[in-house]
C-alpha cells in the first residue's frame, strides 16, 4: 500500500500493479466496444440487427435503463439538498458519480444509435418542442452539465488539484451553492425522466405502450419519473455494496444506506401501486378500445409471455417494495441486497418492454410478431459503457475523496 | 432553438418550452459564472493576504 | 368514419385503393422505385431491410382448400391526419428535428432526408411500418445512376424515408398552374407514380375535400374502410373491398366483437 | 519546472477555451453536417431539360405504348402512353423496369468472342467487323460443304419485320430452320386451323364478353398482352363474370368471381363434361350448330361410312358423374358452370395454363374451343375470332442458287411440318432431343439465337445443354448476358428496344389490329448494333444473290419501305391500325373443307395410324406426366407470377425486389404445399427441403399455402438463372431443369404441364 500525493490522505488503496491489472481488463473490454463503435460509425447501422420494425432496440433500452438507474443522483440530490436529509451527504458524491457515468453513457449510446451522428445537433438547432425526444435531449444534456458541475468539486478535492488555490476555492464555492444546481438538476430530471416515459407513452399507434394522461403527458411520463426515483437509489446502494465488496472495506455507514433504502422502498411501493392501477386501466379500457385483449400482447410469440408482466410487477415490484418498507427486510443484508437487485432488474424490464415489446407486438392485423436479437456490435457497444463506468469509478475511488465516512470507518494503522 | 431559426414560431408551446430551457440555462450559467468569479476573487485576495504576510 | 365537409381551399390529398380490383401485380411498387430513386440490393428478401414506399401484402381468409381466398393490399404511407383536428399523425409530432412535417395546404406528410439525423423515433411511432430506414449506402450498379430522377433527391445512408404521395409532382403541377394563371390544379395533373401506373386502375388519387374529385365519392362507399381506424390515426388512404373478411382484416377486434354496424349495413354483396 | 508545467497547463486550458468560444468549432460542425448531406458517394441526379419520347415496349409481346421521360440525354422514367389503345397509359412492372435493362449490369457492352470454355464467362471484346466476318466465314464454310440446312436460327418471335428479315436471310442462305420458341398460341392457332380452317392469330374479345370460362389461363399473370388484360379486369370488371378453373389459387383465380379447383391435367374432361350438360339440357345455340357446324351430329361420308359426331361422343363418354370422378369437380358444379356459360350473352371459353409459354394439349384446346362453338360465339364481337396476319411485309421472291434450294428442300430439324407433325410450324422443344439422338455429326452445325434464351426456357436444361455442346458454332444476338449468350461462341449484342427501331405486331389474343413502332429514345449506350442491320451486313458479306435479296441500305430504310403509307403515323404516334386486306375481322367465314365450323376436323389426320372418329373429335385422354407415383408421390406444377418473368428476359432487379418473402428468401425459393400434405410429411412453414423429379433436383424451402390442392406442389417459373447479374443469378431453381418435354403424338406440341416429384428434408 503506497500513498502518493495523488491519493487522498488517510485511506488505503491497492497496489499500483493490482490496480493496473484491474484497469487492463476494463480497458480491454472498453476497446472491444470502441471497435464495435468504430464499425457502426463508419459502416453504418447495417452493423446492427435492427430493422424497419425495430427502429428502436437494445441501445434505446440501454439508454432508458441507464438513465433510470442514474436517477439515484437526482433523487438523492433532491433528498439531500431540497428535503434536507443531511445524512445522505455521505453517499451523494457517489450517487453523483454513478449518475454522471450513466448520463455520459446514455449520450454516447445515443451518438452511436443515430443514423447521422454528425447531424445529431439538429435535435437542438431545429428542435421540435412537441417531441418527447427533444425534451429528453435538452434535459439530458442540461442535466449532464449539472451532473458535471456536481462532480467537479469532488474532482477538485483530489489532494493534488486541491493545492491549486483557484480550484480549491472553486470547489468550495460550488459546494456552497450546490443546492441551486441540485434543484435545477432535480427540475430537469423530473422532466427528462418523464419525457423518456413519454417517448413510449405518446405512441398512439402502438397499443402496447400508449397511455392516456394529463394534457400532453401520458401516465408513463409520471411512472417513469417515479420508478427512476425509486430504483435509481437502489442502484446506488447496489453499486456501493459492490464497491465495498471489491475494495473489501466499509465505505458508507449502515444508517445512511438504511435511510436511502427506506425512502426507496416507499417510493417503490407507491410506484408499484400506481403501475398496477395504470396496467389495469390500460388492460381493461385503453387496449380494448383499440381492439386488443391483454393476452393479445402476451401470446403467439416465442418470448413475450405473461411471465414478463408478472416478473416486472410482482417479482421485481411488489416483492422488493415489501422488503424495503419493512424494517426487518431492510436490516437483513441479504434481503436488502435481494430487494435492490430485484428493483434494478424490475426497472430494466420495464424499460425493455416499453421499448422492445412495444415494437414486437403486431399492430397491423395481418402482420406477425416481430422478433429481434442484437448483433455483437450492439452488445459490445452496450457493454462499452459498463467498462467505462468501471474505469471511472475505479479512478474516482482511488484518487478522490468520494466517501466522507471512509476514513472514519477504516481507521488507518 | 433560436428565434432566427426559420421553424421558430412565437406560440405558446415554443414559449413554454424554450422559456423553461433558457431559464434553466441561465441559472446554471449564472451560478457557474458566480462560482468562477468568486473563486478568482478569493484566490487573488488570498494571494494579496499572502503578500501582506 | 365520419367526414366533416372540408374547407374547399384546404386540400386533403388522399388515395382510395380498390382491393377488388388489385391483382397484386406490383406495378405500383416498381413505378414508385423508378419515380422516387429507390435503390435496390442483391438481397431484398428481408422485407424489414428493403426500401419500399409502397408494399403489397397478401391477406388470406385463413380457410383451408378449397375455401381459401386471398386478397392483395398495397400499403403506402397512410398520410394520417391523426387524432383530433388534422395535423397530428403519429410520426410528425415525435420527430425531434422537424424532419417530417404535416403540410396543412395538402395534408401530405413530408419527409426531409437532409434534415433527418436518423433517430428512427418516427418508425417506432408508425403502426403501419410505412417508414423505412436507409441501413445501407445506396448503390446504383453499372450505368443505372443515369436513370435517377432529378426531382427526387437520392437518400444517403442513415436517414428515414417514406412515401411522399410524389409530392414533387404536386409542386410541378402547382408551378405549372401558377404559370398558366390558375388557382386550381386539375385532378389529372397531380397523380402519384403508383396511381398513374396501376394497370387495373385500383388506385384513385385526388383531393378528399373536393367533390369533383373521384376520391371524394369513393371514400364514402359502403365498401370503404381504413387501416387501424381504431387507433385514431385517421389515414387518408382508404381501401375498398366487397368482402367482409377483408374489411375486418383492416383493424383489430376483440373476440366476438363485430365491426361497427354503420359500415356493415351498407355493404352490397356482389 | 513547476512554473513551466503550470503555464503549460494554463496555455492548454486557454487554447481549449479560446477555440470553444471562437466560431471555429461551430463552423466546423456546420460544415460537417453539410458534407453529410452531400456525400460524394450518394449520387445527386443532375437536372436539365425535360422531354418525353413515345415508343413501344417490346419486353414482352404485349405491345404497350410507352412515353419515356428524358432529362437531357438520360432516360429517367418509363410511363404508359395514355392514348395507346392497348394499355391506355398503364404499364406492368416489367415495362416500368425498362431502364434497368438499358443501363443495368447484365448488358453485353460490345461484340465478344469466347476465349475460355463454353459458359466459363471468359471473353475477348472484338470489333463489329471482326464479329461479322467470323460469323460469315462459318456460314460460307457450311455452304461450301453443301450444308446450309445445318444452320438454325432461334428467333424470339415469328411476326414482325425482324423475324421476317431473318427468315428471308435463311431462305436465301438455304436453311428451312427458322424456329420460334413455343407458346400457347401454337395450340390456339392449330385448333382454329383445324376447326375453322382459318390461318392467323386467335383473338379473344374479352373486352366485350360477359362471361369468361377460363381453364387455367393466367389472364392476370401475363397471358397475352398483360396490361390489356389487367386493364380489362380493372375497367370492365362489373360487366363480366370470370370463372377460373385450376388446381391452385392463382392470382387470376383469386380475382375471379368463381374459382373451381380441379385435379390438374383434367381440364379437357371438364370442358367436355360442360359440353355434355349443354347438349343434354339443350342449352347450345342451335341456330349456329345447325347452320354453321359440321360433325356435331352423326354423319355418313362419301364412302358410306357412318361416323359419330361430337354430340354422340360427349353424351356417351362425358356424363358429369364420370367427369366429376376424373376432375374431382362436383357434378352440381359442372352443371352450374354449363348453365351459366350457356345462358350468358357473349361467353368465351379459353384454355392454356398460366402465362402461356407452354402450348399444352391440342385435344384440350379443341375441347375448350368446342364450347365456344356450342354457344356460337365465334367470329363475333365478344367472342373468339381468327384474324389473318396483316400483309404489309411483302417482298419479291428470293432468287436462290442450287445449294440454297437443296438446303431449303431438306426437312426441318425440329420435325415441324414434316410427315410426323404436319400441322406444327415450330417445335423448338424437340431440338435437343433430335440433336442428342443423332449419332455422328450434329444436324445443327451453327445455331443463331436472337431475342430468345433456349438454354434457360427449354424444358430439361441438362439435355438442352448436352445438345448445345454438340453444336460447334453458337452465336447469340442477345443484348444481355443470358444463359444462352454466356454459353455461345460469339455474342453480337443487339440494341435494346429503347435504342432501336422495330415494328411491334398486334399482340396475341387481341382483336384490334394495332401495330406499334419502337423507336430509339436514347442513343445506344454501348457498342451494340441492331440485329436487322447485322443481318443485312451478313447478307452483304456473303455476297452474290444473297446480297441482292436485301436491297436496303439499313434496317430503318427497309422498315420505311415496308410501312410505306403507315410510316408517318407510326413515327408520329407510335402506333397505327393495319387491317389485313382480304379479311374482315368479324366475317363468319370458315375455310374448312365443309365451309363450316368442324367439330370433326377433316384436316386432322394422324399420319401413322388409321384414324378412329374418337381420335379426330376433341376428346379427353389424360395428359401423361413423367414419373411413377410410388417413387414420386407428389405432383409438381409451375406457376406464373406477373412479378417474375420466365421467358427470355431475365427478371429486372426492381421486380425481384417486389417478390414476397414467402416466394424467395435470401437465395432460396419456396415451393408451395398444402398444409395438410405438409403436416402428413412432417414439414412446417419455411422448412428447407429438396425437391426431386425424374429430371432433376432443387434445394428449396416450403411455404404452406391453403390455396393449393393437397398432393400438389407448385413452384414459380423464372428463378434459377445462372447468368445475368448478381441481382438475379443464383436465386432459386429453374423449373425447366426439373421437367422434360412430353410431345403430343398428334400435334408434336409440348404438352407437359407438370411432373411427379418428391420432397425430402434438406
Amino acid at each position: 500500500m503506497e500513498t502518493t500525493p495523488l491519493i487522498p490522505q488517510g485511506v488505503k488503496r491497492c497496489s499500483k500493479l493490482q490496480f493496473s491489472l484491474w484497469m487492463a481488463v476494463a480497458v480491454a473490454v472498453l476497446l472491444w466496444g470502441v471497435y464495435a463503435m468504430y464499425l457502426v460509425w463508419f459502416k453504418g447501422l447495417n452493423q446492427t440487427n435492427m430493422n424497419d420494425a425495430y427502429g428502436f432496440a437494445l441501445w434505446i433500452w440501454a439508454d432508458l435503463a441507464v438513465i433510470a438507474l442514474g436517477g439515484g443522483a437526482f433523487f438523492t440530490g433532491f433528498l439531500t439538498y431540497i428535503i434536507g436529509k443531511d445524512k445522505l451527504k455521505n453517499i451523494i458524491n457517489y450517487a453523483v458519480i454513478i449518475g454522471f457515468i450513466c448520463y455520459s453513457s446514455a449520450l454516447l449510446i445515443l451518438a452511436i444509435d443515430i443514423g447521422q451522428p454528425l447531424r445529431g445537433w439538429f435535435i437542438f438547432w431545429h428542435a421540435n418542442e412537441h417531441s418527447m425526444l427533444t425534451e429528453v435531449a435538452f434535459c439530458l444534456s442540461c442535466y449532464f452539465g449539472v451532473l458535471t458541475i456536481e462532480f467537479l468539486p469532488t474532482i477538485f478535492e483530489n489532494p493534488k488539484l486541491d493545492k491549486i488555490p483557484f480550484l480549491h476555492h472553486l470547489s468550495h464555492n460550488m459546494h456552497s451553492i450546490m443546492a441551486v444546481f441540485a434543484a435545477t438538476g432535480v427540475f430537469l430530471s423530473f422532466f427528462h425522466q418523464g419525457s423518456l416515459g413519454g417517448v413510449a407513452g405518446v405512441l398512439f399507434g402502438r397499443p402496447f405502450s400508449y397511455r392516456e394522461g394529463i394534457n400532453v403527458w401520458p401516465w408513463t411520463f409520471f411512472l417513469f419519473t417515479w420508478s427512476a426515483a425509486a430504483c435509481g437509489p437502489c442502484f446506488t446502494i447496489l453499486i456501493t455494496w459492490i464497491t465495498e465488496k471489491l475494495t473489501r472495506k466499509k465505505l458508507v455507514k449502515d444508517d445512511v444506506i438504511q435511510l436511502l433504502a427506506k425512502i426507496s422502498g416507499w417510493m417503490l411501493a407507491t410506484y408499484i401501486i400506481a403501475k398496477i392501477a395504470d396496467t389495469l386501466y390500460w388492460a381493461m379500457v385503453t387496449a380494448p378500445s383499440m381492439g386488443f385483449n391483454l393476452m393479445d400482447f402476451y401470446t403467439n410469440n416465442p418470448v413475450y409471455g405473461i411471465w414478463i408482466l408478472i416478473l416486472e410487477i410482482v417479482i421485481c415490484g411488489i416483492v422488493p417494495a415489501a422488503i424495503l418498507i419493512t424494517r426487518k427486510g431492510r436490516e437483513s443484508k441479504f434481503l436488502l441486497m435481494l430487494a435492490v437487485v430485484l428493483a434494478v432488474v424490475g426497472v430494466c424490464v420495464n424499460r425493455w418492454v416499453m421499448v422492445l415489446q412495444t415494437l414486437a407486438v403486431p399492430v397491423v392485423p395481418f402482420e406477425e410478431w416481430f422478433m429481434y436479437a442484437p448483433s455483437w456490435q450492439e452488445v459490445a457497444t452496450t457493454i462499452l459503457p459498463v467498462a467505462y463506468g468501471v474505469i471511472v469509478i475505479s479512478l474516482a475511488h482511488r484518487y478522490l475523496p468520494v466517501f466522507p465516512q471512509e476514513r472514519e470507518l477504516n481507521p488507518s494503522n | 432553438m433560436f428565434p432566427f431559426n426559420f421553424e421558430w414560431a412565437w406560440d405558446i408551446p415554443h414559449l413554454v418550452f424554450h422559456g423553461a430551457l433558457w431559464y434553466v440555462l441561465s441559472i446554471v450559467g449564472l451560478g457557474l459564472t458566480y462560482c468562477i468569479i468568486k473563486s478568482a476573487v478569493d484566490t487573488f485576495r488570498e494571494e494579496d493576504k499572502g503578500d501582506n504576510h | 368514419m365520419k367526414e366533416e365537409q372540408g374547407d374547399k381551399h384546404t386540400k386533403r390529398y388522399g388515395m382510395v385503393i380498390d382491393l377488388d380490383k388489385c391483382t397484386g401485380c406490383g406495378a405500383c411498387m416498381v413505378a414508385c422505385y423508378a419515380e422516387n430513386n429507390v435503390p435496390f440490393k442483391k438481397n431484398e428478401t428481408d422485407k424489414l431491410d428493403s426500401l419500399n414506399w409502397i408494399r403489397i401484402f397478401q391477406l388470406t381468409n385463413g380457410r383451408s382448400y378449397p375455401d381459401t381466398e386471398i386478397c392483395y393490399l398495397p400499403m403506402p404511407c397512410q398520410h394520417c391526419d391523426g387524432i383530433g383536428k388534422h395535423g397530428h399523425p403519429p410520426c410528425v409530432s415525435v420527430c425531434p428535428a422537424i424532419a417530417t412535417d404535416y403540410d396543412y395546404s395538402t395534408g401530405v406528410v413530408s419527409q426531409i432526408p437532409t434534415r433527418c439525423f436518423g433517430c428512427r423515433y418516427c418508425m417506432a411511432a408508425c403502426p403501419y411500418h410505412a417508414r423505412k430506414f436507409n441501413w445501407w449506402d445506396p448503390v446504383w450498379p453499372a450505368d443505372t445512376e443515369k436513370y435517377l430522377n432529378p426531382n427526387v433527391s437520392a437518400r444517403m445512408r442513415g436517414v428515414v424515408e417514406k412515401c411522399t404521395f410524389c409530392f414533387h409532382r404536386y409542386q410541378q403541377a402547382r408551378d405549372k398552374a401558377y404559370l398558366e394563371g390558375r388557382d386550381e390544379i386539375y385532378e389529372s395533373e397531380y397523380q402519384p407514380a403508383c396511381a398513374q401506373a396501376c394497370p387495373t386502375n385500383a388506385i384513385t388519387f385526388g383531393d378528399l375535400n373536393n367533390p369533383d374529385h373521384a376520391v371524394y365519392k369513393l371514400k364514402n362507399s359502403p365498401r370503404a374502410f381504413r387501416l387501424l381506424e381504431r387507433l385514431h390515426t385517421n389515414p387518408k388512404v382508404y381501401y375498398l373491398s366487397s368482402k367482409s373478411w377483408v374489411r375486418r382484416a383492416g383493424d383489430n377486434y376483440l373476440e366476438n366483437e363485430s365491426r361497427p354496424e354503420s359500415n356493415r349495413q351498407k355493404i352490397h354483396h356482389k | 519546472m513547476k512554473i513551466d508545467r503550470r503555464s503549460f497547463i494554463s496555455l492548454g486550458v486557454g487554447v481549449v477555451a479560446g477555440t470553444t468560444l471562437s466560431p471555429v468549432p461551430w463552423k466546423l460542425m456546420d460544415d460537417i453536417s453539410i458534407w453529410t448531406q452531400n456525400w460524394p458517394w450518394t449520387p445527386a441526379p443532375k437536372g436539365g431539360a425535360d422531354s418525353y419520347k413515345t415508343s413501344v415496349c417490346t419486353l414482352c409481346p404485349g405491345g404497350c405504348g410507352i412515353q419515356v421521360r428524358k432529362i437531357m440525354d438520360r432516360a429517367v422514367k418509363i410511363d404508359g402512353l395514355p392514348e395507346h389503345p392497348i394499355n391506355q397509359g398503364k404499364l406492368c412492372p416489367l415495362g416500368l423496369s425498362g431502364l434497368q435493362f438499358l443501363y443495368g449490369p447484365s448488358r453485353v457492352k460490345s461484340p465478344m468472342k469466347r476465349t475460355g470454355k463454353r459458359g466459363e464467362g471468359k471473353w475477348q471484346e472484338i470489333s463489329w467487323d471482326e464479329a461479322i466476318s467470323a460469323v460469315t466465314k462459318k456460314l460460307k464454310e457450311l455452304r461450301e460443304k453443301d450444308k446450309p440446312h445445318s444452320v438454325a436460327w432461334v428467333s424470339g418471335a415469328d411476326k414482325g419485320t425482324i423475324p421476317q428479315l431473318i427468315g428471308r436471310f435463311l431462305t436465301a442462305y438455304g436453311s428451312p430452320n427458322f424456329i420460334r420458341p413455343p407458346s400457347v398460341h401454337d395450340a390456339y392457332e392449330l385448333s382454329a386451323y383445324l376447326m375453322q380452317g382459318q390461318e392467323g392469330s386467335v383473338a379473344f374479345d374479352i373486352e366485350n364478353s360477359d362471361h369468361v370460362l377460363s381453364f387455367g389461363t393466367g389472364m392476370l399473370q401475363g397471358w397475352g398482352s398483360p396490361v390489356r388484360m389487367l386493364n380489362i379486369y380493372g375497367e370492365k370488371r362489373d360487366s363480366k363474370k370470370i370463372v377460373q378453373i385450376e388446381s391452385r389459387l392463382s392470382d387470376t383465380a383469386a380475382k375471379a368471381d368463381q374459382w373451381v379447383p380441379i385435379k390438374p391435367g383434367t381440364e379437357g374432361a371438364l370442358a367436355l363434361g360442360i359440353a355434355h350438360v349443354m347438349i343434354k339440357e339443350s342449352l347450345y345455340k342451335k341456330s349456329f350448330i345447325n347452320k354453321s357446324a359440321f360433325g356435331f351430329e352423326d354423319w355418313t361420308d362419301d364412302n358410306g361410312t357412318r361416323h359419330i359426331g361430337f354430340k354422340t361422343l360427349v353424351l356417351k363418354d362425358y356424363d358429369p358423374e364420370i367427369v366429376a370422378e376424373i376432375t374431382s369437380v362436383p357434378k352440381s358444379t359442372i352443371e352450374k358452370l354449363a348453365r351459366r356459360f350457356a345462358r350468358a350473352n357473349r361467353p368465351i371459353a379459353i384454355s392454356g395454363r398460366g402465362e402461356g409459354l407452354l402450348p399444352g394439349s391440342l385435344d384440350e384446346c379443341m375441347a375448350v374451343h368446342a364450347l365456344n362453338a356450342l354457344v356460337g360465339n365465334i367470329n363475333k364481337p365478344g367472342g373468339v375470332s381468327v384474324t389473318s396476319e396483316p400483309d404489309y411485309a411483302k417482298w419479291p421472291e428470293v432468287n436462290i442458287d442450287k445449294t440454297a434450294s437443296r438446303g431449303m428442300q431438306q426437312p426441318r430439324i425440329d420435325g415441324a411440318g414434316g410427315s410426323k407433325y404436319p400441322n406444327a410450324r415450330y417445335l423448338l422443344h424437340r431440338l435437343p432431343e433430335v440433336i442428342n439422338d443423332t449419332k455422328g455429326e450434329s444436324p445443327v452445325q451453327a445455331l443463331f439465337v436472337s431475342e430468345a434464351n433456349p438454354l434457360y426456357t427449354l424444358p430439361d436444361t441438362k439435355a438442352t445443354k448436352a445438345a448445345f455442346d454438340r453444336i460447334p458454332f453458337l452465336v447469340s444476338f442477345s443484348s444481355f448476358m443470358d444463359e444462352t449468350a454466356l454459353y455461345s461462341d460469339y455474342i453480337l449484342p443487339n440494341h435494346i428496344y429503347l435504342e432501336r427501331y422495330e415494328d411491334v405486331p398486334k399482340p396475341a389474343g387481341m382483336v384490334q389490329p394495332v401495330i406499334g413502332l419502337a423507336k430509339p429514345v436514347v442513343k445506344p449506350v454501348y457498342n451494340t448494333r441492331h440485329v436487322g442491320d447485322v443481318v443485312l451486313q451478313m447478307a452483304k458479306s456473303l455476297g452474290s444473290f444473297i446480297e441482292k435479296a436485301f436491297p436496303w441500305k439499313d434496317y430503318r430504310a427497309y422498315l420505311k419501305t415496308v410501312f410505306k403509307d403507315h410510316w408517318d403515323q407510326l413515327e408520329d404516334k407510335g402506333f397505327t391500325e393495319v387491317k389485313a386486306s382480304e379479311d374482315k375481322p368479324w366475317a363468319n367465314r370458315f375455310n374448312t373443307a365443309t365451309g363450316k365450323f368442324e367439330f370433326y376436323p377433316s384436316a386432322r389426320k394422324h399420319p401413322s395410324k388409321k384414324d378412329k372418329d374418337k381420335d379426330i373429335l376433341p376428346g379427353f385422354s389424360p395428359v401423361p406426366i413423367e414419373g411413377k407415383p410410388d417413387a414420386y408421390p407428389l405432383v409438381l406444377m409451375p406457376y406464373d407470377s406477373i412479378r417474375l418473368t420466365s421467358g427470355n428476359i431475365g427478371n429486372p432487379p426492381f421486380m425481384t425486389k417486389t417478390i414476397d418473402d414467402t416466394v424467395l428468401k435470401d437465395q432460396t425459393m419456396f415451393v408451395e404445399i398444402n398444409p395438410k400434405t405438409a403436416r402428413k410429411m412432417g414439414f412446417f412453414e419455411g422448412d428447407r427441403a429438396v425437391v426431386t423429379t425424374p429430371k432433376g433436383r432443387a434445394e428449396v424451402r416450403l411455404h404452406l399455402f391453403d390455396g393449393i390442392e393437397p398432393g400438389v406442389i407448385a413452384m414459380p417459373k423464372g428463378f434459377g438463372h445462372t447468368a445475368y447479374s448478381k441481382y438475379l443469378a443464383g436465386k432459386g431453381a429453374n423449373f425447366n431443369s426439373l421437367i422434360g418435354p412430353i410431345t403430343d403424338p398428334m400435334s408434336g406440341l409440348n404438352t407437359a404441364w407438370g411432373i411427379r416429384a418428391k420432397i425430402v428434408t434438406a
